[in-house]
């Protein structure tokens, strides 16, 4: 076991999820795991998915953002005004200009509340609190509250709707990618312990981990590609969104890991004082973890407002919540200095299938929250005494 | 001494109420009153302080549209106490001397359902509902039942889902949507959703799953709701035309202002049929359900333009309005 | 050696907390191959006066010089960018982070693909605190789990590991073993060889006797006199300290009263 | 000045207070400053104050508790059900028992919040957030979501409702009451300073300063008194409240200056490790903070639904992030070991000045939460700089 | 004295992180009026044995004497209530708190009336902290203004503070002066003579030599042995701290080896 180096942590997620995927399709007679659910359950994780990774690095610096689901809502606002009242309707660029500006706004307000925390040393708590409430209040502001539709097609395919997945032969080489880069990735690292005559794994855990990994790509895929479009026998593959996902997921996992904006935002976390001293420029790094995030943001507001078809005053609401439980749940600390990304995706899948399960078993609506809230809790704390046992 | 009305608003969140508001200032401005208002976001308490800054401001009449009903109480009391006539605006305030003007929200339930019973008499039903924490949403849901109910205890009518729409936000909507075809693997005929924003929500998930155009309900005329109507996705939206709510309750503001008792009111019934059984004296206007078939309603009366309406119609294959 | 250009001039330095001078109006001087001491009672201003000079606080007035010319500091950044590196007093050290990590913060070894070459950085340390502290092993442990003395030797093989013109140390053997002192003496002196200036704070002054050229000493914030060392002796030196008075001041009673 | 000895960050505090209500007075062409908005800004402070004041706590700990709002909501709907469909009507001591259980409640669940977060070390960002959901949930669990009216006659007199004042003559016991009060603590100071020859504030400072109290506790008694009961020339007085508020920081003031409790509470905040190594048993320190935090908010609960008239599942709700934020903003440190009462309930009436301010105004209701959100940031941002400069 | 009942007696003693043990089986004993200096290279598992005395650390096996008595220490307030005091090497201050805050911290005075009595703690420790570092004026002041030496001063003090039975010293004049040392030194002297037993941890050869009665040598977790300071040479313990070897067994040239 202890030859497999895998994060122990990241490993106990995973079989959480695992236990309550089978204990809710158990509950349900069977519904939760057809292929349709799980579509539907990846396309859900997308939106607090994207973000979380995002909330990870600004948890880690040890600072929260609380502003992102009103921030989600401004910018979805402003891209859904410019195709419908701004942008002439139907060219094919249409979309392409309103989300590029969706884009830049978040990038944009993300520097602006980076900027207060770091130049202006305002506790990031209250800069995206008053941020929460500004965002707001300004996307209620440009339509004076009136929903905007319908969206751009093209955009609207970001959203995962009915056409809005690529389909099984893109789907397999998406799969064929992954397999290959995890191929790559294991005889390089190899490779470089050698050059140093470090200790590598042993060659039996080698296998056994890429088969493992090779396995989960194969499944996912043949998930995916198990769901068919309504009354065909068309399989829909990896829907968009989640194809964002992915690839968010992928950067920023590598950003974490192998970069130095990655190394500087734990160690930002870890000692602010000893980073600044170390030579770090922390201001600067401070901002561009709000730029990230206020980009994660945007582009999780296009795929709200195009899944929803509509750009609403109230899209996002109270969503912080739930990424930055994503994020804690996936084992991010809130005193600064350790996480994951791959630990907050799996946060943020353990919180939707919690959600989704319980309209699945149709618990009272009021029950849902405590039910979540409960979870929350003792996940956290299963979590912390795993922690201690392993000191 | 000028006639200043107070408008107390419950919230913007949908779409109708800027509407309402339009109507009343506009009213006001004719009359030659001056028009205040506060916003109180959703929240009953803010919405007490609102009435008593209305109140501070030199507010001499009331309009209140009432986050909750009950928790209003004490800031008619206070008004009243003042000597400061109220008209209870859109949904009901029971104290005595308040003047009740309204659409009635249990009517619109029914006017829903019996809409959606029209094209699908029979089959699996969906509620979509309303915010929990808003008490209109179980008075349209019982309206709805009103309805149903006979149908349901036959068996005709199926209910394989209900769900309560948190805030009324329709991404939860959506999502509670997506999870009730999920459990009925799309074995769904017809959605009973209680307002505009909802049944977005629930279309986006129905089509999503190629099952747009069963029927759906909805309600406040929201211009993208109306667009919808004319596209087939949404059977029907309840019109509350807001325009002649707010143009009446300007003019009973601004009467009872400069002392007109309630019952002298022009077309003023007594009505006592609220849980207290106080009698008031109510104006019901006539909510009216927009189909395909009546869409040319709106667009005549100037609610919404026709080019926002049709937006992306099949003019061969689309409502008589659209052509 | 005091005649020509100095490596580094803090001239009439002061910084004041809350109103009160937590250094007042101090100069010191080194020069490259020199080790100046810096000595005084607990709360003179020895680190608040050092760490003017790493970039970690701005004088209130004074200026400093390197090499004759003036610069401004204003980071320690710009410290580093000048070749000076310090060893603080608190170490600095981010403790969710290896060894690795914290010995190359802010300077991180690049693969040609332009990513961390943690490979590299990881042989580095090896090398270099198995020089430091032979009984290190936990590399790939957060250093938040290290003890205090491995703790200190991350830090100092940090302020080693990068070429520095001006070293500044500020009690850098406070937490180490008896080995590891020696160590670090050896190394000093190994410095001092190659023309590096070393500023050392410490509270051993037999350390500060056998290293240093110079040292100078602090009370209250204001400096009370800067001596070779090869021209006084270890209770006058401990006079300075305690009376806050030059050799030539003190009286015979006073120096006895001391002991 | 410096003989005066103030804290001159509260005081500075106060002046941005003065500056404020004279500039919302200067725009709403005198109606901010007369004796009836005063007299409601003080009764609309009162919520939020008091829960201020145990945030303050909270914060000061290192913790933050997010579920006061929800808190209040469902200890209020457990008192409202009580009167309504449980106790006998109008019986002389429903309004006492139902208030007691509220009470009890709010302590119970605080208690049961600080259990999971001293001992099972789950952040208490986790563990209130978790809260926050479970809470709202069972408060519309309880009736179904249905409202629950009228309270009991006697309760409502919490509300500040149309009786619920003290009335002239209590009100000038009150004011008598704290300048005598003001005139004891000094001379005790002053005395127990002396016995150990340390230096005390000349005698021209000490009556400078008790000139000001006791100036400032007659204004107060004077504007209470000014706005009568509607249509009469009786004078409200104090509402209770208010009454209520000014208990309650009076008592936490002492709790945090001068007993035991509230220095280990700052001590674990400066340095949890460094506390329990003192000998502090921090975990049940942490237990009595979350109890009283709970029992404040049910005050605050009680205190909200009396002046509804009526127990509502919304009741409360987003108002934890204007009780963070008063705390904050009354100079409350969210890196934990620094904070004031004081400094909090002036932050509860910046706050509440603002948004009875913005109202009275008109401004645009989507720009009122774009001006609170700003002002927050800048207000915190300027007692930054100002904290800096005195350095 | 060694054949009395012990005054404590840590016995076969082992704790391990993540799977590594930092102390291994290390038996250790103190009469009252003793000294015993506790020595080992850095992360030789010094600070983690004397912890699992003071109650920051449960050990995972072995057990604790106290007079003879087994005791069962769970947390700091166990080993409080049985006179045991310590000094951490971290100093286990409250930052934001000052002096008297910190000295009294967990043990507050209080007035008839159930209240803080400020005024009491203030006389208190301008009273001990005047005795220990003359210099020091910063009373008010959170003492994380405080310079380094001045944070010790205030960590000894408070360890000192409230007769303790036994005393646990980890480090505790690294960061202090020697005026400031020699102070601690008189007054373990003086604790010495009062019937108070203690452990001390230093890196100064000289001082344990000259303040301790017998010395135990950890390394790697393990305890080398205990010697009398009277019948053995600085460089016997030397030799014990870097080789792991008892006096008897090192050989003339591993000494040599070690200058
Ligand atoms: N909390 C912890 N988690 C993991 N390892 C630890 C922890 N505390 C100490 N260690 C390890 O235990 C070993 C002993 O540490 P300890 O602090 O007792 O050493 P020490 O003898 O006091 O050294 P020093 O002289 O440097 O203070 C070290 O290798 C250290 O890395
Ligand atoms: N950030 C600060 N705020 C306020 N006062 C400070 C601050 N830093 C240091 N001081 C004060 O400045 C004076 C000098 O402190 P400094 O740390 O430079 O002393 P030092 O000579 O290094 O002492 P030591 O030998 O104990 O390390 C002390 O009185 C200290 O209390
Ligand atoms: O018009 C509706 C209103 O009556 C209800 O209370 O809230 C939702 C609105 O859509
Ligand atoms: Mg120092
Ligand atoms: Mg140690």
């Amino acid at each position: 076991m202890a030859a497999l180096e895998i994060d122990t942590r990241l490993l106990a997620m995973a079989a959480a999820l695992v236990v309550i995927w089978v204990g809710l399709d158990i509950l349900t007679g069977g519904i939760f795991l057809t292929a349709r659910n799980l579509w539907n359950l990846s396309v859900q994780t997308s939106v607090v998915g994207i973000m979380a990774t995002g909330m990870v690095l600004v948890i880690v610096a040890r600072h929260i953002d609380l502003s992102v689901g009103s921030l989600l809502g401004f910018v979805g606002m402003i891209m859904a005004v410019l195709q419908v009242e701004i942008l002439p309707i139907g060219t094919s660029w249409t979309w392409l200009v309103s989300l590029a500006a969706g884009l830049i706004a978040g990038c944009l307000i993300g520097a602006f509340q980076g900027w207060w925390v770091a130049y202006r040393a305002v506790p990031a708590f209250i800069v995206t609190l008053g941020g929460l409430l500004i965002f707001r209040g300004l996307a209620w502001w440009i339509t004076q509250g009136r929903t905007v539709a319908p969206m751009d097609p093209t955009f609207q395919l970001m959203g995962g709707g009915l056409d809005g997945s690529i389909g099984a032969f893109w789907s397999w080489v998406v799969g064929a990618v992954f397999i290959a880069a995890a191929l790559f990735k294991t005889v390089r690292t190899r490779q470089r312990r050698n050059r140093f005559n470090f200790p590598v794994r042993p060659l039996w855990a080698e296998a056994l981990i890429l088969a493992v990994s090779i396995g989960l790509i194969v499944s996912f895929v043949l998930v995916m590609n198990s769901y068919y479009r309504p009354r065909t026998q068309i399989p829909q593959g990896i829907p968009i969104p989640v194809l964002i996902l992915i690839v968010v997921a992928v950067a920023m996992s590598a950003l974490t890991k192998v970069t130095k904006f990655g190394r500087y935002v734990f160690a930002i976390g870890g000692n602010p004082e000893a980073a600044e001293l170390g030579g770090i420029n922390v201001r600067k790094v401070t901002v561009m973890i709000f730029v990230l995030m206020g980009f994660l943001a945007a582009i999780s507001g296009a795929i709200q407002t195009a899944r929803l078809n509509a750009g609403l005053n109230s899209t996002g609401s109270l969503l912080e919540l739930s990424v930055i439980a994503a994020a804690v749940i996936g084992g991010t600390s809130l005193a600064g200095g350790v996480g994951t990304i791959a630990g907050a995706i799996l946060g943020a899948l353990i919180m939707q299938s919690l959600q989704s399960g319980m309209i699945l078993l149709d618990i009272a609506t009021p029950m849902q929250p405590v039910v979540i809230g409960l979870v929350l809790i003792v996940a956290v704390w299963l979590d912390t005494v795993y922690q201690k046992r392993r000191r | 001494q000028k006639v200043v009305v107070g408008v107390s608003w419950s919230n913007f969140q949908e779409e109708r109420w800027k509407t309402d508001e339009a109507a009343i200032k506009a009213r006001l401005t004719q009359l030659g009153a001056d028009y205040i208002s506060a916003d109180a976001q959703s929240s009953p308490s803010k919405q007490l302080a609102d009435v008593e800054s209305l109140i501070s401001r030199g507010a001499t009449a009331l309009i209140v549209l009432a986050q909750d009903n009950n928790a209003i109480m004490p800031a008619i009391a206070k008004a009243t106490a003042e000597g400061i006539p109220v008209v209870g605006y859109d949904r009901l305030i029971e104290a005595p001397g308040v003047f009740y003007l309204t659409f009635d929200n249990k009517e619109v339930g029914r006017i829903q359902a019996r809409s959606i019973l029209k094209v699908q008499p029979k089959g699996n039903y969906v509620f979509i509902k309303g915010s929990a924490a808003d008490p209109n949403a179980n008075f349209l849901h019982a309206g709805q039942l009103d309805v149903l109910k006979p149908s349901i205890d036959k068996g005709d009518i199926k209910v394989v889902g209900e769900q309560y729409t948190d805030g009324w936000l329709p991404e939860n909507a959506q999502r509670n949507m997506e999870q009730i075809l999920t459990a009925n693997n799309n074995k769904v005929d017809a959605v009973v959703a209680s307002n505009d924003g909802t049944a977005g929500g629930a279309i986006a998930a129905l089509s999503a799953q190629g099952l747009q155009g069963i029927p759906v309900s909805g309600q406040d005329a929201d211009q993208a709701a109306l667009n919808r109507v004319a596209r087939g996705t949404q059977t029907v939206s309840v019109w509350k035309d807001a325009r002649e709510l707010g143009k009446n309750a300007a003019e009973i503001a601004v009467e009872m202002a400069k002392g007109t008792e309630p019952a002298k009111i022009k077309g003023a019934t007594k009505w006592k049929e609220g849980a207290k059984g106080i009698e008031l004296d109510t104006i019901f206007l006539t909510p009216v359900p927009i189909t395909q078939d009546n869409l040319n309603l709106v667009i005549d009366a100037g609610w919404i333009t026709k080019a926002v309406a049709c937006q992306g119609v099949d003019k061969t294959k689309g409502p008589k309005a659209c052509m | 050696m005091t005649g020509s250009v100095p490596l580094v001039e803090m001239r009439d330095i002061s910084i004041q907390f809350g109103g009160i001078k937590a250094v007042d109006g101090v100069t010191v001087t080194l020069h490259p191959g020199e080790v100046v001491g810096l000595l005084g009672h607990n709360g003179a201003g020895k680190s608040t006066l050092i760490k003017i000079l790493s970039g970690a606080y701005q004088a209130n007035t004074g200026s400093i010089l390197i090499n004759g010319q003036p610069v401004d500091i204003r980071s320690p950044r710009d410290a580093k960018a000048l070749g000076i590196e310090t060893i603080y007093q608190t170490l600095a050290l981010a403790d969710n982070i290896d060894a690795p990590g914290n010995l190359f913060l802010g300077r991180e070894l690049m693969t040609p693909w332009g990513t961390l070459d943690d490979d590299a950085m990881e042989r580095a340390t090896r090398d270099v605190m198995g020089r430091l502290n032979p009984n290190f092993r936990k590399i790939k442990e957060p250093v938040k789990n290290l003890s205090g003395g491995q703790r200190q030797s991350v830090a100092i093989a940090r302020a080693l590991h990068f070429n520095a013109k001006i070293l500044i140390m500020d009690e850098p053997t406070a937490a180490l073993g008896p080995q590891e002192t020696k160590q670090v003496a050896e190394l000093i002196k190994q410095l001092k060889k190659e023309g590096i200036g070393i500023f050392l704070i410490s509270h051993d002054l037999h350390d500060v006797f056998d290293l240093s050229d110079r040292v100078s000493v602090m009370k209250n914030g204001k400096l009370v006199g800067t001596c070779r060392t090869s021209e006084v002796t270890k209770d006058e030196v401990l006079g300075m300290i305690i009376l806050g008075k030059l050799p030539g001041q003190q009286t015979a009673a006073e120096l006895e009263e001391m002991h």
